[in-house]
């Protein structure tokens, strides 16, 4: 499945400080969808390089970090349970709090 | 607002009248700025455009709070400073400059850190609350008080070459605690001083601020809640994304919540984040 | 440009830390900045943000170019000029403004209106143009001379409760031409003075002005060329949309043509678009 | 043929100052699509409430107006020619030149 994913917020220092990857996720045998909880154990694996903890706390994002499907909240799609569809969008961004 | 209603007086008519003129704003637009109160928190990178606008505009009353100096460093960014003002306290430089570009407005100076002992005191003389604070503790904190006096909150955020804006606690909307109840790890809360910032990214954000409070103010368009504005100036790219709305498990702003005056009174942000909530200059170590 | 570099002087080190603190910046970008020379045609709305922001980030020689004086009628807007300098001209108001933010750098002032007689000559003196002028006339104006300088040209307007932004002739892209070969209908031109514009508006266009001319100086990030930023303040909506490129068609920048330097000075703007170059203030007309 | 239509830079004036309008195209009879000369002639027959010489010129807009089909300049999908598909978004938009 073709996504793009983008990290802000500081996040993409965890993966070569770079913000926009277009990347290929396979779904997994035995299973007929990508959720965003595959996502995340992809991402985890395959783009964060150093640093995990400042991506991931347990099977989630760590506090502090925004996720996007399509622009929109994760919270409003399910979260974790959120399908993805080929061409989705989806960004994880760290709230900033300097001024 | 405890004001009277002020009517527009011929000074008033001529100084305002590019807003006069717009039919989507007009003569009620600016009486209903000219009536209001409005507090930015932090005279820095973001309080610095959004002082100078939120005092062109003609809000009524406005307030500053902040502990800080001036600095050089703060020069880069923080516009509303003038060399001749360093060392000097953040407030009596950001009040002055607000005084010699409309005379005709209260200027309120709050010089001294926001702490759960005085901000419900403060916070309680405005309308509305700009929050332009760099730090986690600050941003928890005036977000509760906003909860607990039910007032809107026009938060934004630059670090880097990146900013966020969005309006919490509006008519509904979300706030800080809805979308962030577990406070972030410390190393994820970096500061101007430790990670730099590109100048004029607070200067935008610090702008839009201004703009979301004068339309909060001014009772015209529609308010960013509900909404959150990312922008990335290295790619000159912006988004603005929907996010959750409020939340019924939220500690501070829940409907059957148990956190009010006293209970906001009696928090430690500090501990909560790990953070202090203020600190000293950090020494360069550069180069 | 005709500066000699500049190396980061320990005072310089303090002042701009948090630009050299920045990966994508660093040290590298800010020798860029002050080695730069930038002019802002227009100290109003658009040029007050940006001027502030060009000298608080360091660009090496800033100019300025305005005929105009201050006015009580432009401080809701033009947060550069303080009601003491009202009646005075804005440059040299604009200029005092930013020296007292940054004593460090070259500020320029030409106080006159730009005009094909005297455009050639000032523009030529700088890397970059920033057009914050009010009219159509100066518009295509200052695009042709960039184009005939081969400057890139950083464009912003507002007016009402909308803006937009983009740059010309940067780097291949298109010029104003290109996507206004033929001028609008003088009933479309509206002013500021006219139709109002809420102050705030032209303070966040300007800021992105002073965005793009700080990264086309500093060499960094991607440029908002073949692009163009649409803001409308009311919905707190902004898009950013895909432009064409530089037409084969256009007069001014197109391989073959025959628009040099001599055709550009004997070129009459305002019979072109069937408007003066520069209007005396209006009276009002008003409640 | 359900379309998004957005006025901007003063030329939502021309249609009741409603800068955002949900509309139902029909194709025409005997056509198998719709062109972006198709929509400006409806536009100027089903929306134009005023001065309709400040929105066409000819049988195009007027000077000064850009014209983005899904956030792209119509200069570069053909201009008039331009086939509009389901839920496209047409923006016209008046440039400006305050300051
Ligand atoms: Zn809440
Ligand atoms: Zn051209």
């Amino acid at each position: 499945m073709q996504l793009t994913l983008e990290f802000g917020g500081g996040l993409e220092l965890l993966c070569d400080s770079k913000k926009i990857h277009n990347v290929n996720v396979e779904i997994q045998n035995g299973e007929d969808k990508l959720t965003m909880k595959d996502l995340l154990s992809w991402v985890r694996t395959n783009l964060i390089k150093e640093r995990p903890e400042m991506f991931m706390k347990g099977d989630t994002v760590r506090p502090g970090v925004l996720v996007l499907v399509n622009d929109c909240d994760w919270e409003l799609s399910g979260q974790l349970n959120t399908s993805l569809e080929e061409k989705d969008v989806v960004v994880f961004i760290s709230t900033l709090h300097g001024g | 607002s405890s004001h009277s209603s002020n009517a527009l007086e011929p000074h008033m008519i001529y100084r305002y009248s590019r807003h006069l003129l717009l039919p989507s704003f007009g003569v009620q637009g600016q009486e209903n700025l000219l009536n209001a109160s409005i507090l930015v928190v932090g005279a820095g990178g973001l309080g610095s455009p959004a002082l100078l606008y939120l005092a062109a505009c003609g809000v009524g009353r406005l307030g500053i709070v902040d502990h800080d100096v001036v600095e050089l460093n703060n020069m880069h960014r923080q516009i509303i400073h003038t060399e001749a003002y360093i060392g000097q306290p953040k407030v009596k430089s950001a009040a002055a400059a607000c005084r010699s570009i409309n005379s005709t407005i209260q200027i309120v100076e709050h010089q001294e850190a926001l702490r759960t002992s005085n901000a419900l005191e403060i916070l309680s003389q405005y309308d509305i609350i700009v929050d332009a604070t760099d730090n986690a503790p600050s941003r928890y904190m005036i977000n509760d008080c906003c909860v607990v006096l039910g007032k809107p909150l026009v938060s934004g955020a630059a670090l880097g070459l990146e900013g966020q804006l969005t309006v919490y606690n509006y008519n509904g909307g979300p706030c800080y605690r809805c979308l962030f109840p577990t406070p972030p790890p410390t190393t994820a809360c970096q500061r101007c001083a430790d990670s730099g910032v590109l100048g004029v990214v607070p200067g935008i954000i610090g702008c839009l601020q201004a703009l979301e409070a004068i339309k909060i103010a001014a009772s015209v368009g529609e308010i960013l809640s509900g909404r959150m504005l990312l922008f990335d100036a290295l790619s000159a790219r912006i988004r603005i994304v929907k996010i959750r709305g409020r939340s019924m498990q939220c500690e501070a702003c829940a409907e059957n919540t148990t956190f009010k005056q006293q209970q906001f009174q009696e928090f430690d942000y500090e501990n909560f984040t790990q953070t202090p909530l203020s600190v000293g200059p950090l020494r360069l170590n550069l180069l």
